[in-house]
C-alpha cells in the first residue's frame, strides 16, 4: 500500500503542474485589506524617503486616509450586500467576505483609526529641547539611558515607524476573522502579531519595562503560535486540506473519507481532536483567556499605552472572530466535544481574571485583568452556538473596544515626573482635582462594571441572553457571580477618585491636544449611545451573524 | 398621544439635575434653589398624576408605550397603578424636605479646590435619584425596572460616600474611611443583588420572550404561558433576594445601618424613605404579579424572616448609642411589617404594606431629620453626648417627640393606621404571625421612648446648654411634614382610595381572597 | 519505510522544542526552540501532504519557512535590543513585571 | 342635640392644640384659656345630660357618625360616637372633675414657667379620655386609648429634667404598651370574627360565636384593662407615676384614666356575660390587685404612694366587681364615680400639704398639721370617710354594694370574693387611718428642706381649696344621691342589671364592713395614734418590706425584664455585628485572600508563563479527548 500511495504521489504532484490556473482576485472585496496594506507599504517608503520633519504629519495623515478609505470600502461593500446575500469566499477560497468579517472589519478600523490618534498625540509630555514628543522611544535602537539616545532626543528623532506597523498589524487583524482557510489564518495572525511585538518596545518611558514587555510577549506569542501550526497541520493531516469548507465537510462525514493509510495507523478522530485542540489554544492566547493569559498584564504594564488600548481592543475583535469562524465554520459537527471544554475555559477565565484584579496596584494591570474577566464573559457567549450568540458576541466586541480604548486614552492624560502615573495610589483623589477626567474614566469604569446605561451593560446582557437561550444557563449565573466580584475592584478605583484626599505630590492631568480628546470624546459617545439605544447597533449586529460556508 | 404626563413627572427632575450640575462653581446658592424649584415643580407634576388617576379606571393608567430595544423584547413602557401613584406622590413630597434640610451640608470646605462643586453634584444626584425612583415607580416592563433599579444605585452610592455625615466620632480620616466602608458595602450588597436578578430577569425572557408586566401577566393569566414550578421558584427566588437586599430584610440588612450612619440625615432620609421603598413596591408588583405561584410558596419563609426582621430589628435598635444607626434599625423592624403584609396576601395586609410604605417614609424623615438637626448642632451621633435638651430647645424636642411616636405608631399619627391593618390583615391569615408581630409594637415603643429620654430629658449638659432652637428653615422642613402625618393618621381615606383597588388587582394576581370572619356578615348587619 | 514514523518524528521534535522553551534560560536559545517547533510542524506537513498525496502540504511549509524568518527577524531585533540594555541574555531577568 | 357630641372633645382639644402650638405670648392667659375649655366641655356635658333626662329610659343612646376613618376592603373603621347612660357617667365625671383640676392647678403650678404645656397637656387628656369613653367602636376606643397614655406620659414626665420622672414617664408608657397588645389583638380577634368591631354589631351578635373565642376576648380585654388601670400583673408603673404634679396623680392617676380598664369591661359586658371563664379571670385579678394595693398602701411613707396603692386597691374592687357580671357592673360604676370624688379630693388634699411642706412627701415628716390647714384637713378627712367607707358617706354606699354583690355571686367563688372584699376594706380603714393619723395628728415632725429653709404650713391659695372643698362635697352625697336617684335604673339599659341575692342577708354583709371597718381604724389607732411616730421608719416586718418595695415585684420586672432585655439587646448587637455583618466581610475577605494568592501565580518569568500556557494546552487536550471517550 506504500507504493500505492508513493505512486499517487506522482501522479497527482505530476499532473498539475503543467497547467496551474491564473489566480482570480476579487480585488473589490478585497478592497479594505488591500487599501490598509498598500498605505502601510507607502507608510515604508515614506518612512525612506520623506525627509524627518515631514515624516510625523504625512504618516498620521496618510494612516488616518488610508483606515477611513478602508472603513468607507467596508460600508460600501456592507451596503452592496456583501455582508448578507452576496456574502462569498474570495481570492481563491482564502478570505470569507460576509457579514461577521465585515462587522469585524469595520469595527476593527473604527476602533484604530480613534487608537491612531492616540499614537499621533504629542501634547501629554513638555517639549523635549523644543521638539514636541509623542509615546514612543526617540530612537528604538539606542540603549535606554545611553548617549546616542540622548543626542536622539536632542535631535528630535521620533519613531515615526509606528503607523506603518500599525497599519501592518491591522491589515493582519482585518485579514484575521475573515481567514476562511488554515494557512491564511496562521499569515494573518503572525502579520498582526509581529508589528505588534515590536510596537510594544517603543515605549519612550520606562523602556526597560517597555522591551522586557516585548521580549515575553514575543516569546509567549511565537511558542503559541508554533502550537497552533502544529495543530494546523494535524487538521490538514485528518482532513487532508486546510479550506474550512473540506474540514468542516470531513468532520460531519459529506465530503470523500480519509485516507486509509492514517485511519488505520492512529483513530483519525484524534487527529482532529488533538488538532483542535491546538488550534483552539493559539486563538485563546490571543484572545487572552485563562490558563493562557499570563502574557496580558505583563504586556499591557509595559507596553506604551496607545499600544496598550489598540492591542486590547483591536486583537480581541480579531481573535474572537477567528474563533468564532473556526467553532460556527469548521467544527459545527463538533459542537458537542467543544462547548464542555469552552466552558470549562469560560468559567476559570471570567472567575480567574475578576478576582485576581481584585489586589491589583497598577490601573494597567487592573485594566489587563479585567480585559480577561471580559474574555470570559465573550467565550459566554460564544458558547452559545446560535446566531444571536454570535451576533451578541460582535455587539458585546464593538462596545468593548471603544469603552477600552477609551480608558486606556483617559490612563495617558494622568501622568507625573516620570511620565504616566500608573500607580493606584497616584490616583487617589482624582476626582477633587479634575472632576471632569475623573468623572469620564468613572463613566468608563461603570461600562466595565456593566451598570446599566452603559454599553457595557446592553453587551453583557446581550451576550448571558445568548448563553441563557443557547441553554448556558449555569454559565450566566458564574457570570453574574464574576460581575459581582468584578464590579468591587472597579467601584475601588472610584472610591480612590472621589472619596479619598488627593496626595500633596499627586499626578497632574495633562491637557490633551484635539486627537485625545476626539478619541475620548468618541469612547464616552459610543458608550452612552450603546447603553441607552442599542437598538440599531443589535440590528447591524444580528444582520451580520450568519457565517457564509 | 396625549402630553406624556408619567415621563414628564420623571424627565423633569433628571433635566434639573443636570442643570443644577451646570452651575457653575461661585453660584452655588443657585443651585440650591434651583434644585429646590425643580423638585417642586415635580411635586405639583405628582400632584397632577394623582389627580388624574382614576381609581375605579384601568388597572395601569396614562400610560405611555414606545418600542425601545427591539432584540431584547424591551419596551419603553410606563403606567402607574393606585400603589404606583402613592409612591410617587410620596417620592415626590419628600424631596424638597430633603432638599431644603441639606440645604448646608454640602458646602465646601476651604480646604478643597475651587474647581470641586460638591454643592452642586450633591443635589444634582438627589434629583437624579428622584427621578429614576419615579421612573422605576412607573416602569411597566421588567427590563426598564431592573435598569433603573441598578443606575439609580450609583447616585445614591455618590450621594453616601461623598458626602457624609461632619459629625462624628472620631479623627477625619477615619470618617473618611467609615464613609467610604458603607458606601461601597451599600453598592456591593445592592449591586449582588441586582446582578442576581439580571440572571433572573434574563431567565424570564428565556421563557417569556419578552418584558411586558402586563403581556407576561396576562398570558399567565389565560394560560398561553407556561412556566415549570421549578423555573418559577428559581426566578421568584432571583428577584425576590435582589428586592430583599433593597427592603432590607434580616439577614441581608447590614448595609442599612452604616449607609444610614456614615450618611448625611437628608440622604439617609433618601435611602430609607425613598429608595427602599423600591424593593418593597417591587415585591408586590413584581414577586407577586410575575410569580404568584411561588411567591404563595415561599410565603411561610418570607413570614418567618419579616418576624425576625420585625423583633430583631427593634431589639438591636434598643442596643444602639448611635441615634442615627438607631433610627436605620428601627426602619428594618418596619420594613418587616411592610414585607409581612405584603405577604400575608390579604385586602388589609396589603393595603396596610402599601400605606405603611407612605407612612414609614414621612415618619421617618420627621425623625430623622430632626435627630439631624439636632447632630448638626452638637457635632456628635452618640445619644450619651445629649441630655437635658428638651429644656433649651423645645420646639426640636417637642418636634422629635412627634417623629418618635409617629415611629411607634401612635393612633392619631399616620404610622398606626397602617400599622394595625398590616397587623389585622397578618392576624386574619397566620394568627401566630400577628401576635408576634404585636410584640413589636411594645419594643419600638422602647427604642423611641429610650432615644427621647436620653437626649431630650434629664438634667442639661454642659454642651448642649447654648444650643439653639429649631431655625426657621429647619422649621420649614418638619412643621409640614407633622401636618402630613396627622392628616393622615385621622383621614387616611384619600390614600386608601387610591390603594384598595390596585391592591384588589394584587390579591387576583395571586388568587387569593380574603379570609371570611367566622360569624357571617348578614347576622352583624341584622345587628345593627 | 511507514511514513507515519516522520509523524512520530515531528512530534517528538516539537516537543523537544516546547521542552526546552520552558527549561533553558538564554532568550536566543529559546528562541531557537521555537524555531525547532516550527520546523516539527513543517515536517508534519510534508508528511502529511506525502500521505494524502495533495500538496498543499508542501506549499505550506514554505510560507512557514517564510514566516520563521519574519519572526528571526522581529524576534533577534527585540532581543538583542533588550540584550545591549540589559547585558544579558537570560530570560529570567527580565522579570521586573509581575504580580 | 346628637351633633354636639363632638363638641365634647372638640372643646379641649382646641385648647390643647392652641396651648401646645402657641408659643410663649399666651404663656399669660393659657392656663385660663384651658380651664375655659373644659368647663365648655363640662357645660356641654351638662346640657347633653339633661336631654338625656328628658327622653325615655330605652332610647337616651345618642350617636354621631362624623366620617370614615380607615376604609379598607372588608375593613371599616369609623370615627363615630355613642352617648348612652354609661358613657355620659363618664363624661360628666371626666369633664367635671377635670374642670376642677384645672382651676386646682392655677394656684398649684403657679410657679412653674411651663405652666402653659402642662395646660396643653391637661387638654388633651380630657379630649383623650372623652374620646376613650365616646367612641362608638374598638378601634377609636384604642385611639382615645393611647392618647390618655401618651397624656398620662406627658404629664409624669413633665418635670423632665428629674431623671426619676422621666424613667417613671417612660415606664408607664412601656407598660401600658404591654396592655395595648391585649387591645389590639381583641380588636383583631372581634375583626376576624364578627368582620366588625364597632360596639353595637360586635356585642349583639357575641351569642354567634364559640366560647372559647369569647373567653379569648375577654382575656385580651383583661390584658388592657390590666396596663390601663395598673392591675396586677400590669400595676408597677402607679407608684411611679406620682412623680408627676399632684393634679396629675388626682386626675389621671385616681379620678378618670385609670378606671378606663373598668369602663372597658363593663363596656364589653355582652362578651363577658358570654365567657364565664373570663370573667372568673377578671374576679381574681381585681380580688389580688385589691389586697395587693391595700399592703402596699401600709407600709409607704410617701403620701402619695400610699394614696396610689390605695387607688390600685380601689380599682381592685371595681374590677372585681365588673367581673361578678350583670350583678357587679352597675356597682363598679358607681363606686367608680363616688371613687373619683373622695380619691381626686385626697390627691387635691395631699397636694395641698405638700403646698405647704415644702413639696415634702414623706409622712412622717408631717404631723400635726390640722391646725395650721384647717381647711385642707376638713376636706382631706371628709375624703378620708368617704373612702373608709364610713356609714352615709359615698363610699360606704358603692363598697357596700360590691361586697355585698362578691358574696352574691355565690358558691365558694362566693364566700372566699366576699371574704377579700371584706379583708380589704379592713385594710383599707388601717393604711387610711395611718396616712390620716401621720399626717394631721400627733408632734410635729417637720424637717428643713435639702436648701436649709424650714417648713411654714400655710392653707393653700383659694384657686386650690375650692376645688377641694367641692369634691369634698361629692365625696360626702355622692353616694346617697345615687343611692337615691336611681344609679342602677339609669344604667340598667346599658350594662343589664341582675339583683345578686347573696347567701347572708344585705344587713348582714354591712353590719360586717362597719365591723372591720372599725376594726381596721382601731389597728392604726393603737399603732400611730397612742405611741409618736419615728421619724426614721422602723426596719419593719419581712411583710412590711417587702411592702415598701411593692411587694418586690419591681424587683422582679428589673431582674427579668430590664437586666435580661439589656442582656438580649447587647447580645444581639454583638451578633448582628459579628455574625450577621461577620459572614458578608469573611467572604469579601475570603476573595481577596484567594486573589493574593493567585496573583503570586504571575512571577514575571516568561518560562513559568510559558509552563502554564503548556499545562493548559495539555489539559485542553485531555478534555477533548476525554469528552469524545465519555
Amino acid at each position: 500500500m506504500n507504493a500505492l500511495a508513493v505512486h499517487s504521489l506522482w501522479t497527482t504532484a505530476a499532473e498539475p503542474l503543467n497547467k496551474i490556473p491564473a489566480p482570480k482576485i476579487e480585488y473589490t472585496q478585497l478592497a479594505p485589506v488591500l487599501i490598509v496594506l498598500g498605505a502601510a507599504v507607502v507608510g515604508v517608503l515614506v518612512e525612506a524617503f520623506v525627509p524627518r520633519r515631514g515624516r510625523y504629519l504625512s504618516q498620521v495623515f496618510l494612516s488616518v486616509l488610508a483606515l477611513a478609505a478602508a472603513f468607507a470600502a467596508v460600508v460600501g461593500l456592507a451596503a452592496g450586500g456583501y455582508g448578507t446575500t452576496k456574502a462569498g469566499i474570495a481570492a481563491m477560497g482564502a478570505i470569507a467576505v460576509d457579514g461577521p468579517a465585515l462587522f469585524l472589519q469595520g469595527t476593527i478600523l473604527l476602533a484604530s483609526i480613534v487608537a491612531v490618534f492616540t499614537f499621533a498625540e504629542r501634547r501629554l509630555d513638555p517639549a523635549d529641547h523644543g521638539h514636541k514628543v509623542d509615546s514612543f522611544a526617540a530612537e528604538a535602537a539606542a540603549v535606554p539611558g545611553g548617549d546616542h539616545e540622548k543626542a536622539a532626543v536632542k535631535a528630535g528623532f521620533t519613531t515615526t515607524e509606528v503607523f506603518p506597523l500599525a497599519l501592518f498589524a491591522i491589515a493582519g487583524m482585518l485579514v484575521f476573522p475573515a481567514a476562511n482557510d488554515l494557512l491564511t489564518l496562521f499569515i494573518a495572525l503572525e502579520v498582526f502579531s509581529l508589528p505588534l511585538y515590536l510596537l510594544c518596545a517603543l515605549a519612550r518611558r520606562k523602556r526597560l519595562m517597555s522591551q522586557e514587555a516585548a521580549v515575553k510577549y514575543f516569546l509567549l506569542g511565537a511558542f503559541s503560535s508554533a502550537f497552533l501550526l502544529f495543530g494546523i497541520a494535524l487538521l490538514y493531516g485528518y482532513a487532508g486540506s486546510v479550506s474550512y469548507a473540506t474540514i468542516a465537510g470531513v468532520v460531519d462525514g459529506s465530503v470523500g473519507t480519509v485516507n486509509p493509510a492514517l485511519a488505520d495507523t492512529m483513530g483519525n478522530d484524534v487527529l482532529l481532536l488533538i488538532g483542535f485542540a491546538l488550534l483552539l489554544m493559539g486563538l485563546l492566547f490571543k484572545v487572552g483567556a485563562v490558563p493562557f493569559h499570563m502574557w496580558t498584564p505583563d504586556v499591557y504594564q509595559g507596553a506604551p499605552t496607545p499600544v496598550t488600548g489598540f492591542m486590547a481592543a483591536a486583537t480581541k475583535v480579531a481573535a474572537f472572530g477567528a474563533l468564532l469562524r473556526l467553532l460556527y465554520v469548521v467544527l459545527p459537527g463538533l459542537t458537542w466535544d467543544w462547548r464542555p471544554v469552552m466552558w470549562g475555559v469560560a468559567i476559570v477565565t471570567m472567575l480567574g481574571g475578576a478576582v485576581v484584579a481584585i489586589t491589583q496596584t497598577d490601573i494597567k494591570r487592573l485594566l489587563a485583568y479585567s480585559s480577561i474577566a471580559h474574555a470570559g464573559f465573550l467565550l459566554a457567549g460564544v458558547i452559545a452556538a446560535t446566531p444571536s450568540g454570535i451576533s451578541s458576541v460582535l455587539f458585546y466586541l464593538g462596545a468593548y473596544s471603544f469603552v477600552t480604548i477609551g480608558a486606556f486614552a483617559v490612563v495617558t492624560l494622568v501622568r507625573d515626573a516620570g511620565g504616566e502615573a500608573t500607580h493606584l495610589s497616584k490616583w487617589a483623589g482624582l476626582g477633587r482635582r479634575s472632576p471632569l477626567v475623573a468623572a469620564v474614566f468613572a463613566v468608563f469604569l461603570l461600562a466595565f462594571a456593566g451598570i446599566p446605561l452603559t454599553s457595557g451593560f446592553s453587551g453583557k446582557f446581550a451576550v448571558f441572553k445568548a448563553a441563557a437561550e443557547g441553554g448556558a444557563g449555569a454559565l450566566v449565573v458564574v457570570g453574574v457571580l464574576a460581575s459581582a466580584v468584578a464590579a468591587f475592584f472597579y467601584i475601588r478605583v472610584i472610591v480612590l477618585m472621589f472619596f479619598s484626599e488627593p496626595k500633596a505630590d499627586g499626578p497632574t492631568v495633562a491637557v490633551p491636544s484635539v486627537l485625545t480628546t476626539l478619541t475620548i470624546t468618541a469612547g464616552v459617545v459610543v458608550t452612552l449611545v450603546l447603553g441607552l439605544a442599542p437598538q440599531y447597533f443589535l440590528d447591524l449586529a444580528s444582520q451580520a451573524s450568519v457565517f457564509v460556508r | 398621544m396625549s402630553f406624556p404626563l408619567l415621563t414628564a413627572t420623571a424627565a423633569v427632575p433628571a433635566v434639573g439635575a443636570i442643570l443644577t450640575a451646570a452651575v457653575p462653581a461661585a453660584r452655588r446658592t443657585t443651585a440650591k434653589w434651583l434644585a429646590l424649584v425643580v423638585s417642586l415643580a415635580t411635586l405639583v407634576l405628582a400632584g397632577v398624576v394623582f389627580a388624574r388617576f382614576e381609581p375605579g379606571g384601568d388597572r395601569y393608567q396614562l400610560v405611555e408605550s414606545h418600542s425601545w430595544i427591539r432584540d431584547f423584547g424591551v419596551r419603553y413602557e410606563l403606567g402607574v397603578d393606585g400603589i404606583g401613584v402613592a409612591l410617587i406622590a410620596l417620592t415626590a413630597l419628600l424631596i424638597p424636605f430633603i432638599v431644603l434640610a441639606g440645604w448646608h451640608d454640602a458646602d465646601p470646605l476651604e480646604t478643597q479646590s475651587k474647581r470641586w462643586r460638591p454643592t452642586q453634584g450633591f443635589f444634582a444626584l438627589i434629583l437624579m435619584v428622584e427621578a429614576m425612583v419615579i421612573l422605576s415607580f412607573e416602569a411597566t416592563d421588567v427590563f426598564l425596572f431592573y435598569i433603573l433599579f441598578e443606575a439609580m444605585l450609583i447616585p445614591m452610592y455618590f450621594l453616601i460616600g461623598g458626602f457624609g455625615d461632619r459629625a462624628h466620632s472620631g479623627s477625619d480620616e477615619n470618617a473618611a474611611a467609615q464613609r467610604s466602608y458603607a458606601a461601597v458595602k451599600f453598592l456591593l450588597y445592592n449591586l449582588v443583588g441586582g446582578l442576581i436578578m439580571l440572571a433572573a430577569v434574563i431567565g424570564l425572557y428565556t421563557v417569556a420572550g419578552n418584558f411586558s408586566l402586563t403581556e407576561i401577566a396576562e398570558a399567565r393569566a389565560n394560560g398561553s404561558l407556561e412556566m415549570a414550578a421549578s423555573t418559577e421558584k428559581w426566578l421568584f427566588l432571583g428577584f425576590f433576594f435582589a428586592f430583599a437586599v433593597k427592603a432590607p430584610l434580616w439577614p441581608l440588612h447590614t448595609w442599612l445601618p452604616n449607609a444610614m450612619g456614615e450618611a448625611t440625615a437628608p440622604v439617609a432620609v433618601l435611602i430609607t424613605a425613598v429608595v427602599d421603598k423600591v424593593g418593597t413596591f417591587a415585591m408586590l408588583r413584581y414577586c407577586l404579579g410575575l410569580f404568584p405561584e411561588a411567591s404563595k410558596w415561599a410565603t411561610p419563609a418570607i413570614v418567618v424572616l419579616a418576624l425576625v426582621s420585625i423583633v430583631y430589628g427593634a431589639l438591636v435598635a434598643v442596643g444602639q448609642r448611635d441615634m442615627k444607626r438607631l433610627v436605620a434599625y428601627a426602619s428594618i423592624s418596619h420594613f418587616g411589617f411592610i414585607i409581612l403584609g405584603i405577604f400575608a396576601m390579604t385586602s388589609q395586609g396589603q393595603s396596610g404594606a402599601t400605606l405603611y410604605m407612605v407612612n414609614h417614609g414621612i415618619s421617618t424623615a420627621a425623625l430623622m431629620l430632626v435627630a439631624g438637626f439636632l447632630i448638626s448642632r452638637r457635632g456628635s451621633r452618640l445619644m450619651g453626648d445629649y441630655g437635658g435638651v428638651q429644656k433649651v430647645a423645645p420646639v426640636l424636642a417637642g418636634t422629635f417627640l412627634v417623629g418618635g411616636l409617629a415611629t411607634l405608631s401612635l393612633p392619631g399619627l399616620a404610622p398606626f393606621v397602617s400599622e394595625f391593618l398590616v397587623l389585622v390583615g397578618t392576624f386574619a391569615r397566620y394568627p401566630v404571625a400577628g401576635i408576634v408581630a404585636t410584640t413589636g409594637i411594645v419594643l419600638a415603643a422602647l427604642y423611641v421612648l429610650v432615644l427621647y429620654q436620653r437626649t431630650m430629658t434629664g438634667p442639661v449638659k454642659e454642651e448642649v446648654r447654648s444650643m439653639p432652637d429649631l431655625r426657621p428653615r429647619e422649621l420649614a422642613v418638619v412643621a409640614p411634614l407633622i401636618a402630613v402625618l396627622l392628616f393622615l393618621g385621622v383621614f387616611p381615606k384619600p390614600l386608601t382610595d387610591v390603594v384598595n383597588p390596585a391592591v384588589q388587582h394584587t390579591m387576583s394576581d395571586v388568587q387569593r381572597t380574603d379570609p371570611q370572619p367566622e360569624v357571617p356578615v348578614q347576622n352583624v348587619e341584622a345587628a345593627k | 519505510m511507514n511514513p507515519v514514523n516522520y509523524l512520530y518524528l515531528a512530534a517528538l521534535l516539537f516537543t523537544i522544542g516546547a521542552v526546552g522553551v520552558l527549561i533553558r534560560r538564554n532568550a536566543i536559545v529559546v528562541f531557537m526552540c521555537v524555531e525547532l517547533m516550527l520546523n516539527a510542524c513543517n515536517l508534519a506537513f510534508v508528511t502529511f501532504s506525502r500521505m494524502h498525496g495533495n500538496l498543499d502540504g508542501q506549499i505550506i511549509a514554505f510560507f512557514t519557512m517564510v514566516v520563521a524568518a519574519a519572526e528571526v527577524v522581529v524576534g533577534l531585533a527585540i532581543i538583542v535590543s533588550v540584550f545591549r540594555s540589559r547585558h544579558s541574555a537570560s530570560v529570567d531577568d527580565a522579570s521586573l513585571m509581575k504580580l | 342635640m346628637d351633633n354636639l357630641i363632638a363638641l365634647l372633645i372638640a372643646a379641649p382639644l382646641l385648647g390643647a392644640a392652641v396651648l401646645l402650638c402657641g408659643g410663649r405670648r399666651l404663656d399669660k392667659t393659657g392656663h385660663w384659656l384651658g380651664t375655659l375649655l373644659a368647663a365648655v366641655s363640662f357645660v356641654i356635658g351638662l346640657a347633653l345630660f339633661a336631654d338625656m333626662l328628658g327622653r325615655s329610659a330605652d332610647d337616651r343612646a345618642m350617636h354621631q357618625h362624623l366620617f370614615t376613618w380607615i376604609p379598607v376592603e372588608g375593613f371599616q373603621a369609623d370615627v363615630a360616637f355613642q352617648l348612652d347612660q354609661l358613657s355620659m357617667t363618664f363624661v360628666l365625671l371626666i369633664s367635671g372633675v377635670g374642670t376642677l383640676i384645672h382651676v386646682y392647678s392655677i394656684g398649684y403650678m403657679e410657679h412653674d414657667e411651663r405652666r402653659r404645656r402642662f395646660f396643653g397637656y391637661l387638654n388633651l387628656f380630657v379630649a383623650a379620655m372623652l374620646l376613650l369613653v365616646l367612641a362608638d367602636n374598638y378601634l377609636l376606643l384604642y385611639f382615645g386609648w393611647e392618647g390618655v397614655g401618651l397624656a398620662s406620659y406627658l404629664l409624669i414626665g413633665f418635670w423632665q429634667h428629674k431623671p426619676s420622672a422621666a424613667t417613671a414617664a417612660k415606664k408607664a408608657f412601656l407598660v401600658n404598651r404591654v396592655g395595648d397588645i391585649g387591645l389590639s389583638i381583641a380588636i383583631m380577634l372581634m375583626f376576624t370574627t364578627f368582620g366588625t368591631f364597632a360596639f353595637g354589631p360586635v356585642l349583639a351578635s357575641a351569642g354567634e360565636t364559640s366560647e372559647g373565642k369569647l373567653t379569648a376576648i375577654g382575656l385580651m380585654l383583661l390584658l388592657a384593662a390590666c396596663g390601663k388601670s395598673a392591675q396586677v400583673p400590669l400595676q408597677s408603673w402607679l407608684g411611679d407615676a406620682m412623680e408627676g404634679p399632684t393634679p396629675v396623680s388626682a386626675l389621671i392617676h385616681a379620678a378618670t384614666m385609670v378606671t378606663a380598664g373598668v369602663y372597658l369591661i363593663v363596656r364589653s359586658a355582652d362578651i363577658f356575660n358570654a365567657a364565664p371563664d373570663a370573667q372568673l379571670v377578671v374576679t381574681i385579678v381585681g380580688a389580688v390587685t385589691l389586697l395587693f394595693g391595700a399592703i402596699v398602701g401600709c407600709a409607704k411613707d410617701d403620701i402619695k404612694k400610699a394614696l396610689a396603692g390605695s387607688t390600685m386597691s380601689q380599682i381592685g374592687y371595681m374590677i372585681l366587681a365588673a367581673g361578678l357580671g350583670p350583678i357587679g357592673y352597675v356597682f363598679a360604676i358607681m363606686h367608680l364615680v363616688t371613687h373619683g370624688f373622695f380619691k381626686a379630693g385626697l390627691f387635691l388634699g395631699a397636694g395641698s400639704v405638700m403646698h405647704g411642706m415644702n413639696d415634702e412627701v414623706d409622712m412622717r415628716k408631717y404631723g400635726g398639721l390640722r391646725k395650721y390647714m384647717p381647711v385642707t384637713f376638713v376636706t382631706f378627712g371628709l375624703g378620708y370617710l368617704a373612702i373608709i367607707g364610713f356609714p352615709g358617706l359615698s363610699g360606704f354606699f358603692s363598697k357596700d354594694k360590691i361586697i355585698e354583690a362578691a358574696f352574691a355571686k355565690g358558691g365558694t367563688e362566693g364566700w372566699i370574693l366576699g371574704a377579700v372584699t371584706l379583708l380589704g376594706a379592713a385594710i383599707t380603714a388601717y393604711y387610711m387611718t395611718r396616712v390620716m393619723l401621720m399626717t394631721f395628728f400627733g408632734e410635729k415632725r417637720w424637717q428643713d428642706d435639702a436648701d436649709g429653709n424650714p417648713p411654714h404650713p400655710h392653707e393653700s391659695p383659694k384657686s386650690m381649696v375650692i376645688p377641694m372643698v367641692l369634691l369634698a362635697v361629692g365625696s360626702v352625697a355622692g353616694g346617697a344621691v345615687f343611692e337615691l336617684s336611681g344609679f342602677v335604673e339609669w344604667l340598667e339599659p346599658v350594662t343589664g342589671y341582675a339583683h345578686g341575692h347573696p347567701p347572708i342577708s344585705a344587713a348582714a354583709v354591712t353590719a360586717a364592713t362597719v365591723a372591720v371597718m372599725v376594726i381596721g381604724v382601731g389597728l392604726a389607732y393603737l399603732q400611730y395614734g397612742r405611741r409618736p411616730v419615728p421619724v426614721v421608719a422602723p426596719r419593719g416586718s419581712l411583710l412590711t418590706r417587702a411592702a415598701r418595695r411593692d411587694l418586690l415585684q419591681d424587683d422582679f420586672n428589673h431582674a427579668v425584664f430590664v437586666t435580661g432585655g439589656t442582656h438580649l439587646t447587647r447580645s444581639l448587637v454583638y451578633v448582628d455585628h459579628s455574625l450577621v455583618d461577620g459572614v458578608v466581610n469573611g467572604t469579601a475577605a475570603g476573595v481577596g485572600g484567594l486573589s493574593g494568592r493567585l496573583r503570586k501565580l504571575q512571577n514575571g518569568y516568561v518560562r513559568s508563563y510559558a509552563v502554564s500556557m503548556f499545562g493548559g494546552t495539555a489539559v485542553l487536550i485531555a478534555a477533548t479527548l476525554l469528552m469524545r471517550a465519555v
